[in-house]
């Protein structure tokens, strides 16, 4: 099977003007990915179920991911000359930026008959809020179809093109979406004898006043 | 027109059509004898005829994967369990398989050797009860169901004196297996496996050959190898449109390479083949049992360097599959270096191969659509997650 | 012919209704409440904790309320307080106890990981499964008392692996007394040549390789230095 | 009738049972008739329902307790086991069933997530627990719960069936003209069922704040 930097050459050759980048992956797995731009990846897409060489004809595995906003802070050594004359000092700069948060969907493709794989795409969304949408690839493998529906139920990836974009696991009235990192839970809070963490801050909430007496039960020790 | 109306239960409604004069919309389930589970289909109805049929899913949603992000690595594997709750040791192992290719962990042959025993164990057991359950959805009320599940229960001794509870076994870890099996266990598995072919011809000379199911599911609910592969089908159910894919010759992962085995593929593609072609799979099971059993090496069943706590593995990514006996079932981690995985996805064999139940059931009655789903297998657990 | 595979069938049937007369492969019942049915050692269903004696459980337990099972368990349903004050466990070394322990089993889910990260092999799982009750909020919730069950009792449900246990836990004791007897020797040895401590003192703590060894084997120079 | 001290005592009972003549009251007659034929609905959620099934097939045989008859509609049936997690989208339908069931009737929850959400009671979707909206008789703990601990269970709920007085202050609910026996079902909410439980049922857990921990 071809490397994903030779599939990376070999589809920027067929589609000018697309941007498609790798994304390398550092772990043991070594399964690297690509990153597609939305104009161009329906065809790529289709182009690398159609091609005979590629013939990834099963799209085995949607999902998205969710990434925040981040504050990275990054210090970096300057060589600052001395205005005395004197020799350069080295001072360490802090600076602070803000990584704008995105959602991202991603396709895990296999070739049933070449029997290769795994190719995986991503595609990104603009950010969290508004610019939510990526094109679906549900037309080019059936298979995207309940598995997108659930990436727009969990995570609110529109997608442009699916025949029929509902919820699936939740409710339809079902305002917020679940799968996000800052989803807050609907504070439905129950017994919970055994606290840790953010059940215990959650029991701290429901109990603010000093507690009556103790259960005889737990009295005891 | 929203096609989830919002109250559930017993739902019947007239729709009115120009073409086709009334048609029904009946809602079957989420409690219904035949679902096998939670599951929902809203269904429209052209007299008895299907013209649509819509899956509803999410009433056993219990949120696996958020929970899966919020404990360690190794608090998801008890989880991994409450999936497909017949085939917990598949289970377990195609998340121990995605945990150590992202991890880049080893696991000692004597594991593998004993991971194929348990994953080909729990296929028969997943098999056999799905031929009873599909019989039960037949109409077969009871006796089928209940030579399975007396099948079953043999199976569920042997993990239960192995890793201590029936079907929540926990057993696989990253980088081996929790307990070395015994050799009175692996004597046990021995007579199970000598034993169990005698079961099936004595299953098979129940149904195989019976009028009835042959009449009830031959042409019924065909799917077509192309639609199958693109909607991302896997497992018995690929196989029994005539696609030879199957993970464990593909990917050749654990030590199947060195097993001899068939593969079966259906002709047809209808209920029929899709029973047909488990039994073929139990026979096969049977086959690599034996073989696994009898060269079954000494030695570790866990990679010393494992630890059990404070694992973390490096930033990165990884995607685990394995062959599970429903099909493909994997477990795609995102680490960013932390004890919580960033992402945990499962990729749920039994939810996707839904995806073309309306193809399968257009045009046929309610009763099929009983069987076509019986011959689906799924298991809510999984499909919601 | 026509109906050969439903009499086929229908023979299959027949055999199993006179086989469940006389062959007990195919009469499979167990008559529950009477008979129970033998449990295999590995069964597993709650944890407990294990006491050295069955007389004083509450001053003979095992766990020293390190909250190691408290941090790993999947669900979180176990929930434990350290004592401020410290008593001798069994090997007569002063350690913490817990002063609450409590386990809901309304939400445990007997995965046994609470046993496996414990490093003092003082939780263990248990096998009793009658423990259906009209009552929610007061008798799913074990607390310490509840919980503790002596090491007989251990015994008694899994023998093999209880051995082990003891085994190994002996084990440990012996190295740790002969630890304490090499390391009160190594201090006795000391007080001739305070001032340069001999690499011979420090040997046989650092092959221990033990966190008390290696204290032990920081001790002695820090006090030598002094003078 | 209940409060009355006995006319015969047990053992006189059981001395003329031995002489082979049988004595009874109409209320040991009519709670030995509820309790022996509990027929449960042919209804299961999750993990737990396989251990049902389990308990209903040939090993445990949930029939020698008379409760084989597993009925499809629940207009037919006396039991609700809610084995297994009961979702917030589930809830309504379990409450529905639970309405449509004619009295008397009675609720097993098996299971550690039927109780209180179990291992997954953080999750989002996930009821903490069916006793918020229906009254539940046994709690079954476990996960899942053996079939011999679901046996235990029926037998502890005949137990209790049989123990109940059927008249006075005591009497069964089906029996009392002063207790509603609908429990209202929970609509969908945008974030969580509304309302989350239903108080008229739901016994609020007892005031538990660890001292240092509050």
């Amino acid at each position: 099977m071809e490397t994903v930097e030779q599939l990376r050459d070999r589809l920027l050759a067929r589609f000018p003007g697309a941007s498609v980048t790798v994304i390398s992956n550092p772990s043991p797995s070594a399964q690297h990915s690509l990153l597609l731009d939305h104009a161009h990846a329906r065809e790529i897409a289709l182009y690398l179920r159609d091609e005979p060489a590629l013939k990834f004809d099963q799209c085995s595995n949607v999902t998205g991911i969710d990434w925040p906003e981040k504050e990275i802070t990054e210090t970096t050594k300057v060589t600052v000359p001395d205005p005395a004359g004197g020799p350069p000092k080295v001072v360490a700069q802090t600076t602070k930026r803000r990584e704008p948060g995105y959602l991202e969907v991603v396709y895990h493709l296999y070739s049933l008959a070449l029997r290769q794989g795994p190719i995986i795409l991503r595609l990104r969304t603009g950010n969290r809020a508004d610019a939510v949408a990526v094109p679906s690839l549900t037309p080019v493998w059936r298979s995207c179809e309940f598995q997108e529906r659930e990436v727009f139920d969990l995570f609110g990836v529109t997608f442009e093109g699916h025949p029929d974009l509902r919820r699936i696991l939740m409710w339809d009235g079902f305002k917020d979406h679940p799968m996000r990192r800052d989803y807050a839970e609907p504070d439905d809070y129950e017994w919970e004898p055994t606290p840790h963490g953010d059940v215990l801050a959650k029991a701290k909430k429901h109990y603010p006043e000093k507690p009556a007496a103790e259960p005889a039960k737990e009295a005891k020790p | 027109m929203s096609l989830t109306p919002e109250i559930g239960g017993a739902h019947v409604r007239a729709v009115h059509d120009e073409f086709h004069g009334d048609l029904l919309e009946v809602s079957m389930g989420p409690h219904h004898p035949s679902t096998h589970g939670v599951f929902r289909m809203i269904v429209t109805l052209d007299g008895e005829t299907i013209v649509k049929l819509k899956p509803v899913f999410g009433y056993l949603h219990r949120n696996h994967e958020k929970l899966g992000e919020n404990t360690t690595y190794l608090a998801s594997m008890p989880y991994t369990d409450r999936l497909d709750y017949l085939n917990s040791m598949s289970n377990n192992w195609a998340y121990a398989l995605a945990v150590e290719k992202l991890a880049g962990l080893a696991v000692p042959e004597r594991a593998e050797y004993v991971r194929v025993i348990l994953a080909e164990l729990t296929r028969l057991l997943n098999h056999t009860c799905l031929a009873g359950f599909l019989m039960q959805d037949c109409g077969c009320s009871g006796t089928p169901l209940m030579y399975a599940f007396r099948e079953r229960e043999k199976i569920l001794d042997l993990f239960e004196s192995l890793s201590g509870s029936r079907m929540m076994c926990n057993y696989q870890r990253f980088g081996g297996c929790r307990v070395d099996p015994p050799a009175e266990w692996l004597a046990g598995a021995q007579r199970l496996v000598d034993g169990y072919s005698a079961f099936l011809d004595e299953f098979e000379a129940l149904l195989t050959g019976n009028e009835i199911l042959m009449a009830r599911t031959q042409g019924v609910g065909r799917l077509d190898p192309a639609l199958a592969v693109s909607a991302g089908v896997a497992g018995p159910m690929l196989r029994a449109t005539g696609v030879g894919h199957d993970l464990r010759k593909v990917d050749g992962y654990g030590v199947y390479p060195r097993f001899e085995f068939r593969v079966p593929v259906g002709a047809h593609g209808d209920t029929y083949d899709r029973y047909m072609i488990r039994i073929l799979e139990m026979r096969e099971s049977i086959r690599i049992l034996q073989q696994a059993l009898a060269g079954l090496p000494g030695g570790p069943v866990m990679d010393p360097k494992a630890k059990l706590r404070g694992f973390r593995p490096k930033a990165g990514e990884a995607y685990g599959r394995i062959e599970g006996p429903k099909g493909e079932i994997g477990f795609y981690l995102i680490s960013d270096g932390g004890p919580n995985p960033y992402r945990y996805r499962v990729r749920p064999p039994s939810f996707i191969n839904l995806t073309i139940l309306e193809d399968m059931c257009l045009g046929h009655t309610v009763a099929d659509a009983v069987i076509i789903l019986g011959s689906v297998d799924i298991v809510l657990g999984e499909v919601d997650r | 012919m026509l109906g050969t595979g439903l009499i086929k069938g229908l023979a299959v049937t027949a055999k199993n209704l006179v086989g469940s007369y006389h062959d007990p492969a195919r009469y499979t019942t167990v008559e529950y409440p009477e008979v129970k049915p033998p449990l295999p050692e590995a069964y597993r269903n709650f944890p407990f904790l294990v006491s050295e004696s069955a007389d004083d459980p509450m001053g003979t337990l095992r766990c020293v309320a390190c909250q190691i099972c408290e941090k790993e368990c999947p669900p979180q349903c176990i929930y434990i307080e350290k004592s401020k004050d410290k008593k001798p466990d069994a090997a007569g070394k002063l350690q913490i106890y817990p002063t609450v322990f409590a386990i809901d089993t309304s939400v445990c889910m007997s995965c046994q990981i609470c046993v496996e990260v414990c490093p003092f092999d003082s939780i263990k799982m248990d096998q009793v499964y009658e423990v259906a009750t009209p009552g929610r909020y007061g008798d799913l919730l074990l607390n310490r008392e509840q919980l503790a069950k002596s090491n007989a009792y251990y015994h008694q449900i899994r023998p093999t692996e209880a051995a082990e246990v003891d085994g190994r836990l002996a084990a440990e004791r012996k190295a740790a007394e002969e630890k304490a007897k090499a390391a009160a020797a190594a201090k006795a040895a000391l007080p001739p040549k305070p001032a340069a401590p001999s690499p011979a003192a420090k040997l046989p703590d650092e092959s221990r390789r033990s966190p008390q060894g290696e204290g032990g084997a920081a001790k002695p120079p820090a006090e030598g230095a002094q003078p | 009738m209940s409060d009355a001290a006995p006319a015969i005592s047990q053992e006189e009972r059981d001395e003329l049972r031995r002489h082979g003549i049988l004595l009874t009251s109409l209320e040991e007659l009519y709670n030995w008739g509820r309790s022996h034929s509990v027929w449960p609905l042919n209804f299961g959620l999750a993990c737990c329902a396989i251990e049902m099934i389990a308990a209903s097939m040939a090993r445990y045989d949930i029939a020698r307790f008379g409760s084989e008859v597993f009925r499809p509609s629940p207009r037919q049936a006396d039991l609700l086991i809610v084995s297994g997690t009961v979702t917030k989208k589930m809830a309504p339908q379990v409450v529905r069933l639970w309405n449509q069931m004619p009295e008397p009737k009675y609720c097993i929850a098996m299971g550690a997530c039927a109780i209180s959400g179990g291992p997954f009671k953080q999750g989002y979707n996930v009821l903490k627990g069916i006793d918020r909206f229906i009254p539940v008789d046994i709690y079954i703990p476990g996960c899942p719960p053996r079939p011999e601990a679901l046996l235990h269970g029926l037998v502890q709920l005949q137990a209790k069936i049989s123990g109940q007085a059927i008249t006075g202050p005591d009497a069964p609910r089906h029996l009392r003209s002063d207790i509603e026996c609908d429990c209202p079902v929970p609509e969908f909410g945008a974030h969580d069922l509304e309302p989350p439980q239903n108080p008229a049922v739901w016994t609020p857990p007892p005031s538990l704040v660890r001292p240092d921990k509050a």
